[in-house]
């Protein structure tokens, strides 16, 4: 009874007026401890020098470019199994921004491998299955995009996120093989030392950081994907008031 | 601070990583704008949800 | 007579299509032998209470009942769907248009409904297109499609039959034809759901004429607002 | 095969012989491909070889897609998909049997020119045959992963572009196996069986997947 | 542009953006394609910057083709078609139009993509400028030459046979010359100006004889 | 009073299709102001009639001729063709839809024909579609596309207009209001040609009843035998 209300729409849009203030503040925050633990606590490391505070970015960008992946999924089951129209709106919400975090992740990683790896990019296992998994998110935003009835897009969405969830395990294990085959260790991978809680602190910081972003541009991109479709709603409605024989039919049985 | 020989590559993946979510931040902000717009525009119409006749089911 | 009647029972039915609420809270049953005539202008919503029935699209709320039919199958799995479209494939020829469906939708009847499985050339035959059964159904008038198409109802038994305008594109020949197969269906202890907007002269009918309501009910997606 | 089973079989395979060629655009664009890419290449024909395999099965992926979108859209549009989903059979068994009626289609005759293409790019016959295999075996997965691609455009006019990027993704460990088994058979060093095995495993993934996601889709797109 | 030809073109590119064949999606399949080759052909970046513009090339036959089909026939379908031929409008004209607003909706935005797809073949910037200018001249013709078998199907019940063994055939020596002029451009020795002269002068050709060969064949196909 | 009366003549039609022939030298002539009524059973060929003169069927032998129409153009480009095809796309929206047609075909008047150009949007308001204008057409129902097919013949004036089941899907309240704007049109010194199954009460009616002829007649490819 208790989750169902919470998820009733305007009840979430309540909720997400208390919360979203205190989000934001704590998101901006953690930014600016992170930052400086980032540029100023954190040591340069001993091989890549100064190039590692691009860490400080990447890392977290790719762990939420696929937590992002991952609330897409539970909430396409939500829309599979709950049939709830609220948890469309979370994962047609998700998908830019879990794009945008692939993005980030992808470019400070091309960024931080020219000076590495002397080039932008090298179709290594994990850099690989990153830019599949972008292909996959702007897949599901055109797929959105396209469709014009949104129950039916959300629910078409939801099969292939779900579809999709299947497969990038397998992606990430076959990408293993194919690369361990045909490229033996020319890839230089960051062996460096083992994690220092110098730079281990300001990772987990900037990691809370991001997470927290993640859920505030969430909850505001819910919140107007609610009001697209109330927009919606009442422009259809608006169609058919003005109409000579209104819609909604009353039946006249007659024997 | 000293950011060495890459100073330029640090640079611009930072550059890069603000101006997305800025990007993103601008998207949420003039979407909400939008939408708010048409809602409004519609209750001028008089079409709002407060014309609702059956509140329950 | 007999022991449990066939009986199609709908009960508060509420249709939303691409948004907008088409109509709200219908019932209505139906039972053995007869007939149940939807009537209304253009728009309010015949199509979709047909298609409905039909399964095609899906309920708001609202529950729809086979009673006396086979348990173990849908409602629509008993039904036949004659709408505006004809599923003909051109590059078939009408015979192979036919026999495709004869073999492909599952027959279904139960002690009250006597519906009995004619062959295709006879159905053909029957409503006159019998000369045109070797020929690429791309050939077809539309009137011929139209038969065509109902004919797939005769090669498999089914109890319930959703029409859909169905004298559209028919002669004066093929109307009164297609009344007395109806009837024919009625008297074999079928049941038929019709929208129309001419006059039909069935044995058994009821009407149900769908008139438009107030317009601030219709609001669909309020769960979400 | 019951009797329904076969109708729908038959049915499928005549349309498509009638109407489509589709076989035929599918043959000549993997022709198109292996004629094409020698002329990046270069006469290098060692080099060919070895990319050979390759070539075929990127060729084979993408023959695929061209046919996929018509493969529940014809049948929506004219009616018949309402008709069979109300026909009483199980959905997923009908997807199956209209896939393997598609595959027999545009799929087996990649399959049967590919040992034919494998000349013009200089490979030898132990390489010719096991690109087939694979392609044999690898192909149908192909197709049913497609066919989720295809049930979820199926409202969409234009689907194929919009298809084809859905679907490559999903495509992508197929093609993995496929490449890397065909390698195995060439570069003896590596075994074979692996990656062929783990492509068998993939095939019998999608059909289960394939016609479970595509029903899905299928009925929430029915209106 | 005079008023009816206008109210098509943007007709005919408003149904492409709707219809999921939107820029987007013509750029992100050239993505997906790309994406997919080095799981075949391997991570070797040397490799991949030879054969990078044969591979734009294909994809950009591909994303070409997989559109193409519905050109004509969407329209025939819902009988648009006949009113066209009775619009009192010159059809060659209408097709050219027709075939300006498929051009623009799916083979601009991968000569756009093409230059930022390189980077991922490790495409030098020459050769990255070469393979977009090639790209630029010649996707017109690939559709212009698209355009006479897509009508061909559409009068021809059964022509989807014909639409792959004209079009495919017609094609190959645009995707030849194509490849080949950006590969000079690449490697100095072999001069640039030949083959893409003969480019050029392969798209001017298909300009006049595509769409008079398609306004033949889709009146000889009103029925 | 007028110069030289609009006059659409049709002399000696003989149709082949699919390799068989339909009809054998038709002949008819329709002058301003009055619509010709074609009627007959299903598949004897009205439909193929009515697109020959829209010259989408190509004709085995015989003339069409508009006398008094503009000599530059053919026939078929004075004409509306309203058929069993929309002609609607559903992805535009209704107004979408309409506008394009107006601004691509060719409007024809000459001076005995003054057939007005009505704006789009009006048009949909007089036909009960006005407030859908901006919605998908893929959300009308069977009813409201085809006003919305039949609004393209009043926004481009045309002096012909051949029309095939002009009623088929309508209501009886459209029926009355098509009725009235093709008695409209003859009023303004416009054509009719109209293939219909139901009685159609228009002001100056001619009556053309095409029936099978003698089967032995019917043998398109004698001539190469
Ligand atoms: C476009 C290029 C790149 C992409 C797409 C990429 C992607 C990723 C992803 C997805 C992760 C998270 C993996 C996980 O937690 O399982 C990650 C982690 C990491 N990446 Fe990258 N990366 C790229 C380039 C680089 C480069 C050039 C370096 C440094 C030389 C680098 C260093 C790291 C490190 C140190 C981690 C954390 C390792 C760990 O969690 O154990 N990455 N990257
Ligand atoms: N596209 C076609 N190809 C070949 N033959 C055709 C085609 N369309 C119709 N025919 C044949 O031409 C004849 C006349 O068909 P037509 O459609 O003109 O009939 P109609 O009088 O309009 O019938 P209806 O009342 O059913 O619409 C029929 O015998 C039909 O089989
Ligand atoms: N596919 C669809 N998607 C969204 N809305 C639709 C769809 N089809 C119909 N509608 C809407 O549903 C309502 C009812 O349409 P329906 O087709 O049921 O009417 P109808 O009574 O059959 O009319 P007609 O007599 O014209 O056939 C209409 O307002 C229409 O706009
Ligand atoms: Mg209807
Ligand atoms: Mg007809």
């Amino acid at each position: 009874m208790a989750f169902w209300d919470y998820a009733n729409p305007t009840r979430f849009l309540r909720l997400v007026q208390v919360v979203l203030p205190w989000l934001i503040g704590f998101c901006v925050l953690a930014f600016a401890a992170g930052l400086y633990m980032a540029f100023f606590t954190a040591p340069e490391d001993y091989q890549q020098g100064n190039t590692v505070r691009i860490m400080y970015i990447h890392v977290p960008a790719a762990w939420l470019c696929m937590m992002c992946y991952t609330v897409m999924s539970i909430s396409s089951i939500g829309t599979l199994v709950w049939k709830h129209p609220l948890a469309d709106v979370s994962a047609k919400s998700a998908a830019p921004i879990g794009a945008a975090f692939t993005f980030m992740a992808l470019v400070t990683g091309s960024l931080w491998g020219k000076p590495m790896w002397g080039t932008y990019w090298v179709w290594d296992a994990r850099l690989t299955s990153v830019l599949v998994l972008l292909i996959m998110y702007l897949g599901l935003m055109t797929l959105w995009r396209t469709m014009d009835d949104p129950i039916k897009a959300g629910k078409s969405a939801a099969i292939l996120t779900l579809v999709g969830a299947l497969n990038l395990p397998i992606i990430k294990f076959s990408v293993d093989w194919w690369n361990t085959l045909h490229q033996p260790a020319s890839v230089v991978r960051m062996d460096g030392p083992t994690i220092h809680p110098d730079i281990l602190w300001p990772l987990l910081v900037m990691a809370v950081a991001f997470t927290l972003l993640f859920f505030v541009l969430h909850l505001m991109a819910m919140r107007n994907e609610i009001l697209r479709r109330r927009v919606r709603a009442l422009r259809m409605r608006a169609a058919s008031v003005s109409r000579p024989g209104t819609a909604a039919a009353t039946a006249q049985p007659a024997e | 601070m000293e950011l060495g020989t890459h100073a330029g590559f640090i640079i611009a993946s930072y550059a890069l990583c603000i101006l997305t979510v800025l990007v993103l931040v601008a998207w949420v902000r003039i979407d909400k704008a939008n939408q708010e717009r048409a809602l409004k525009e519609l209750a001028e119409q008089g079409i709002s949800r407060a014309r609702r006749v059956h509140e329950s089911r | 007579m007999r022991s449990s009647l066939l009986k199609l029972i709908a009960e508060n039915l509420t249709i939303d299509r691409g948004g907008r609420r088409v109509f709200q809270d219908l019932s209505f049953s139906l039972s053995q032998g007869s007939a149940l005539v939807v009537t209304g202008a253009n728009g309010i919503g015949k199509s979709s209470l047909l298609r409905t029935l039909a399964g095609l699209v899906p309920l708001a709320a609202g529950t729809i009942r086979l009673e006396g039919g086979e348990t173990d199958r849908l409602p629509q799995e008993q039904a036949h769907y004659f709408g505006h479209q004809d599923a003909v494939k051109p590059a078939l020829s009408v015979l192979e248009n036919l026999r495709f469906w004869q073999n492909f939708a599952a027959a279904s009847v139960c002690e009250d409904f006597t519906g009995s499985t004619l062959s295709p050339s006879l159905v053909l035959e029957t409503l006159g297109i019998g000369h045109t059964a070797h020929l690429p159904a791309a050939y077809l008038s539309a009137g011929q499609r139209r038969r065509l198409s109902l004919s797939r109802l005769l090669v498999t038994p089914r109890p319930v039959w959703l029409m859909d305008e169905p004298t559209s594109a028919l002669d004066k020949t093929s109307e009164q034809q297609l009344l007395g197969i109806m009837n024919d269906h009625l008297a074999s202890g079928g049941l038929i759901v019709t929208a129309t907007h001419t006059e039909l002269v069935l044995d058994r009918v009821e009407t149900l004429h769908l008139q438009a309501a107030d317009p601030a009910e219709q609001a669909p997606e309020e769960a979400l607002l | 095969m019951t009797g329904w089973a076969m109708a729908l079989f038959q049915r499928d395979l005549r349309l498509s012989v009638r109407i489509g060629g589709s076989a035929l655009v599918g043959v000549l664009f993997f022709l198109a491909v292996v004629t094409v890419i020698p002329f990046g290449v270069g006469p290098d024909l060692n080099l060919l070889a070895r990319i050979g395999p390759a070539i075929l099965w990127i060729g084979a992926l993408l023959a695929t897609l061209l046919g996929l979108d018509r493969l529940f859209q014809a049948d929506r549009e004219d009616g018949t998909l309402d008709l069979m989903m109300m026909a009483g059979r199980p959905l997923e068994l009908v997807i199956l049997i209209k896939c393997l009626a598609h595959w027999i289609a545009t799929g087996l005759p990649l399959v049967v020119a590919a040992p034919l293409l494998a000349i013009f790019l200089n490979l030898d016959p132990v390489s010719m045959g096991a690109v087939t295999l694979t392609l044999l075996v690898g192909t149908p997965a192909l197709t049913l992963i497609g066919a989720i691609g295809a049930s979820l455009t199926v409202s969409l006019r234009r689907g194929g572009l919009l298809l084809a990027v859905l679907v490559i993704p999903l495509a992508i460990p197929v093609l993995i196996f496929g490449v890397s088994s065909a390698d195995a058979a060439i570069h003896d060093p590596v075994p074979f069986l692996t990656p062929f095995l783990i492509l068998c495993a993939l095939t019998l993934i999608a059909a289960v997947v394939g016609p479970i996601a595509s029903a899905a889709a299928l009925r929430f797109s029915a209106d």
